[in-house]
């Protein structure tokens, strides 16, 4: 690593390189660490967190459709005390930033977990309002400003790191979504979770999926998680945090010229369990090759004059 | 303890066809076969191809003086036949060996297989060096070249077909409970599909002797990361197939 | 063809068989003659057409992108007097379902393009209210329900024929959307158009379309469309007609489990020109072999028991 | 007229490296070889793998008796990537031929061609049996290659690369006026960069005779139904590259 031309900061974490992990594909980190130099992430968003443990769907979990997947886990999770017992101590020598994706049925219970995870070794909490996959809740805060504005504030209520706000892509305004939660209080703004889908087996005329329905992910979202990066990027002044099928480097910068100030890693993990290091190098090789001094230097520069 | 993972890329050596839609891959990758216990899978990913996600396959053989690994497997949809396709000199990408393997500890273990069930058991059989007996189940006398290839390894088979043309007709289980009466066997370890398998716990424990199953689920990332493949543990918990599996005991996950 | 397996009805339409080809995906359905036999398809669904003839967007027009593409063909065409005058004769002898899809950038032009169309010849009617392409209107009828509805009410009360709706899927709740034209009158309800989506040259640091956003569409697609077409199939009794990556018989097995009544073709028809002619003869053999005796039986048979 | 289409799988006969980027593919295809014009294309379409959209390819060679096609191209990005990793024995889709081809009622046509618009001018050059002469333009020495290619089919050749490692050092059209001069020339037929065409265009013009370019844009359909392609005409119509074109007239689509 040719020191210094990824590292970044965003919503006050500093990073070594701009490069995270998504929520859910990644586990804990502790699952890619003998892949992934886990301190060389910008951070590693960990698995949805609830208030209780929670079991997640039951059924078929997952699908493969073209260029992607379609996943209904339910964020089936240990709940909150054991990750703060258990696993958040036993991340601790990896160095890396922990940013805790959060999920709670109720405004009260984002300020809640909030309040909870504001503890050392927590470098963020991320709020997940958009998960397609579970019932009770969630998926009201992400499709309506006002309800997701008001999780922002539960949270930042309760917390003094930088809360993340998630935005579902199922909606028909993702901007008015976004300057919501930036007029909320929101430290930075990550996008996209998944897009809703389903498959039918045509053997069995059942859905493949448990729950029915499931999160698309990977490659095929890529087109549209560019452009609500690109349409949020202009018009928020926090900084956005593109996802959505990032498999290459080349697809990162991408997102860095559409206006986001880093990017992170999901499916593609999957595929490639070192994917996050190849792109972490691919961009530092792609500066250099631009004479570039920063990664900053790429961040919505895109050209449409 | 975990084995070491690694994620590479390996020529296949030859891919034969064993049977309809069935097929044997032979690839070099010596790292993988230098630490794979049976029991143990890989994540197979075609590279180039349309096939987005790895598929899980269990280690049939692995040779660590050649450094080479079989796998066993039936075309079942898109990926297996992607897979199927490859010729010798191409390559795939794996990532393994991934999961828990079969208890080494025994002394004289009774395989239970069916179908495709029946490739880890070779890599078992195998290492048990002849002090395994099998007992293989399978659809009809087509697919029964299984007992060509555990010959060498084990002391010996028993089998069965869904329609008699070769061995019993009907469930390999159905031979089990006569097999333990005796005695002989210290363990019973089964791999196939899971009603087999239950009913092969049952009976183990009704002759008093332990069991281990392997269990299949769709997987992604094959790590223990993104909970596809988790399962309820008798005891409450929750359990990872990938990770914590494939291999169980019966009672972990049997109720 | 075993004829009258794949026979339907559709909003008083009577279709040789219930697989359409999409709008802007086939031309005028000439362009593909020697490929389909043009009276087997349940309907042609001819390139959007408006009231003045339209020149479209300049630069760059389509990109692909993983199992999909990205276009910005933005409505070129002749005006409705062309289609009128030249284009409508010239089809009669093809003896196929001529259902003229059409954008307008009011209200009221929608009104003025039905009346106009309503002419021997014209099976039906589409309202496009959702290409994301063009800049004059467009996209507000098809995110807005009220918008949508008035569209639907200025067609229906200046033509006899049969109006199909075509919704966008870039909406919150799409099932608000279908009941809004349902109620106003709709008679079929076609879905999906694009999503949003772009693309950005890493090489130039510009968007690759002329547009810089495009509409993606092709097999990354199906499965948000598939789960548009089950969750609007639910709640509304028009039929609805199903597409979005459908590329195979398989896929279109899926949509008419998932309650679609009919489906189109759109990209699959650029990969393989006789694709619709090749799921015609898929679907009828699926039939003979599931021993069905219409299509119809299969319509919403999805079970998730 | 219309030539008439087909969309058929082809197997691939040979296919070899040209130079840097650039590869030649032979392919059987008789209905296509039997009916192609020079200046028509194909849409070529991968089987199997993960490039969705045909890649239109002008036809470099057809050989009626043989029944084959050949395609000269350059690797640029995933399609054509994929093309060049093809081997012998491996099948591609083609739909085709597309569009309209040069004018063959010349004399003595003189034939402009820059990189890759080299290839559906050899295809031309062939047909007219030595009537034609043809100037070449190319980046550097390495993608001379064509020089060869045309020898047998041209009366002369001309040709200028960018660098002046053969040839006359700048740009092809640069010679172009010199050459016209005499008067000996009845067409130029011009294939190759966009802004090359302009300029053989204008000289053409300069020189009395007409003039004949291919244009190049991005196709989805290539049978003039998805308008991907469309361009303005002079006339204030538009024009579709696939289906009107991709041969025009220079005065059709140039100002
Ligand atoms: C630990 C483990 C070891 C295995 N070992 C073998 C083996 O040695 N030989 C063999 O023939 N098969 C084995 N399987 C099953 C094999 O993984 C599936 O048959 C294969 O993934 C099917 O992929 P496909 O693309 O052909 O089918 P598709 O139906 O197209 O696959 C769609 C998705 O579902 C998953 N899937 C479908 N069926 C299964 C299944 N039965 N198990 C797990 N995932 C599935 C696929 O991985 C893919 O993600 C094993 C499975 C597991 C979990
Ligand atoms: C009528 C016609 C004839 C052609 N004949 C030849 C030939 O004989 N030899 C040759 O080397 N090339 C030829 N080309 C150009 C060739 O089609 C492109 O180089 C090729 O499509 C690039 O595909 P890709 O996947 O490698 O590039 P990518 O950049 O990955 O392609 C992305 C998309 O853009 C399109 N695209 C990119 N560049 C071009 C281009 N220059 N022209 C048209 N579409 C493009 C692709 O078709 C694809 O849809 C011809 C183009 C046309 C229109
Ligand atoms: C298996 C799986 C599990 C996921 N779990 C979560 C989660 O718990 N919380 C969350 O906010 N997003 C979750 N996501 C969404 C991802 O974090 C990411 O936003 C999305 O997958 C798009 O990125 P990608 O296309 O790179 O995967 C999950 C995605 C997948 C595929
Ligand atoms: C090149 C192109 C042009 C299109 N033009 C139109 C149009 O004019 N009017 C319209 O309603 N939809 C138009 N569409 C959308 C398609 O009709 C269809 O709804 C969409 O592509 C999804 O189906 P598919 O994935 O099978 O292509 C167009 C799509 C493409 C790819
Ligand atoms: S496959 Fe990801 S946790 Fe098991
Ligand atoms: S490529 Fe479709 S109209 Fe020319």
């Amino acid at each position: 690593m040719n020191g210094g031309l990824l590292k970044t900061e965003l919503a006050g974490i500093s990073m070594n390189t701009p490069v995270l992990t998504a929520s859910g594909t990644f586990g804990f980190g502790e699952e890619f660490a003998e892949f992934v130099d886990l301190s060389l992430l910008g951070g590693v968003m960990v698995k949805g967190t609830t208030r209780k443990p929670r079991r997640g769907n039951a059924g078929v979990r997952i699908a493969e459709t073209p260029s992607g997947m379609l996943n209904c886990i339910g964020l089936e999770n240990p709940g909150v005390d054991v990750f703060l017992q258990e696993t958040l101590p036993r991340l601790m020598p990896y160095h890396m930033n922990v940013i805790v994706n959060i999920s709670g049925t109720t405004v009260e219970e984002y300020g809640v977990l909030a309040e909870m995870l504001d503890v050392p070794g927590v470098a963020a909490i991320e709020l997940n309002v958009s998960c397609p996959n579970v019932k009770d809740g969630g998926i009201v805060f992400g499709t309506d400003p006002k309800a997701a504005a008001s999780v922002v504030k539960a949270a930042k209520k309760w917390t003094k790191k930088p809360v993340i706000l998630k935005l579902s892509p199922n909606v028909t305004d993702i901007v008015l979504m976004a300057k919501a939660v930036e007029a909320a209080g929101a430290d930075a703004i990550s996008l996209i979770n998944t897009l809703l889908g389903m498959e039918i087996d045509i053997h069995t005329w059942r859905p493949t999926l448990g729950n029915i329905t499931g999160g698309l992910s990977g490659p095929c979202v890529k087109p549209v998680a560019l452009r609500m990066v690109w349409q949020v990027a202009q018009n928020v002044k926090v900084p956005v945090i593109g996802m959505g099928g990032i498999a290459s480097w080349q697809d990162a910068v991408e997102f860095f010229l559409a206006g986001a100030s880093a990017v992170a890693v999901g499916t593609a993990n999957f595929v490639n369990p070192h994917a996050a290091m190849d792109i972490i190098r691919g961009l530092e090789a792609y500066l250099q090759e631009k004479k570039l001094g920063s990664i900053r230097e790429l961040v919505g520069k895109m050209d449409c004059g | 303890m975990d084995l070491p993972k690694f994620s590479l890329d390996a020529e296949i050596l030859s891919q034969e066809q064993m049977a309809e839609n069935v097929y044997r891959m032979t690839v070099h990758c010596p790292q993988i076969a230098g630490v794979a216990q049976p029991g143990t899978f890989v994540q197979m990913r075609l590279l180039g191809g349309d096939v987005l996600l790895r598929r899980p396959l269990g280690i049939a053989e692995a040779e660590r003086e050649k450094g080479t690994l079989s796998f066993l497997y039936r075309v079942l949809g898109k990926g297996t036949a992607a897979f199927s396709r490859l010729r010798p000199g191409a390559q795939v990408n794996l990532l393994g060996p991934l999961g828990h393997g079969f208890c080494m500890d025994l002394h004289r273990p009774l395989l239970v297989g069916g179908g495709m069930g029946l490739s880890p058991l070779l890599f078992y059989a195998r290492c048990m060096e002849k002090r395994a007996d099998v007992l293989m189940g399978g659809r009809h006398a087509g697919e029964m070249f299984w007992t060509e290839l555990f010959k060498p390894y084990v002391s010996k088979s028993y089998l069965a077909t869904d329609d008699g043309s070769l061995g019993s007709k009907g469930f390999a289980v159905s031979l089990l409970p006569k097999l333990l009466e005796k005695g002989e066997y210290d363990a019973v370890i089964a791999c196939g599909p899971e009603i087999m398998m239950e009913r092969a716990a049952e009976m183990a424990k009704a002759a008093g002797i332990p069991c281990q199953v392997s269990l299949e689920k769709r997987m992604a990332c094959g790590l223990g990361a993104c909970l596809s493949c988790s399962v309820d543990a008798s005891d409450g918990t929750r359990k990872k197939v990938c990770k914590d599996g494939p291999v169980f005991w019966a009672e972990e996950v049997f109720p």
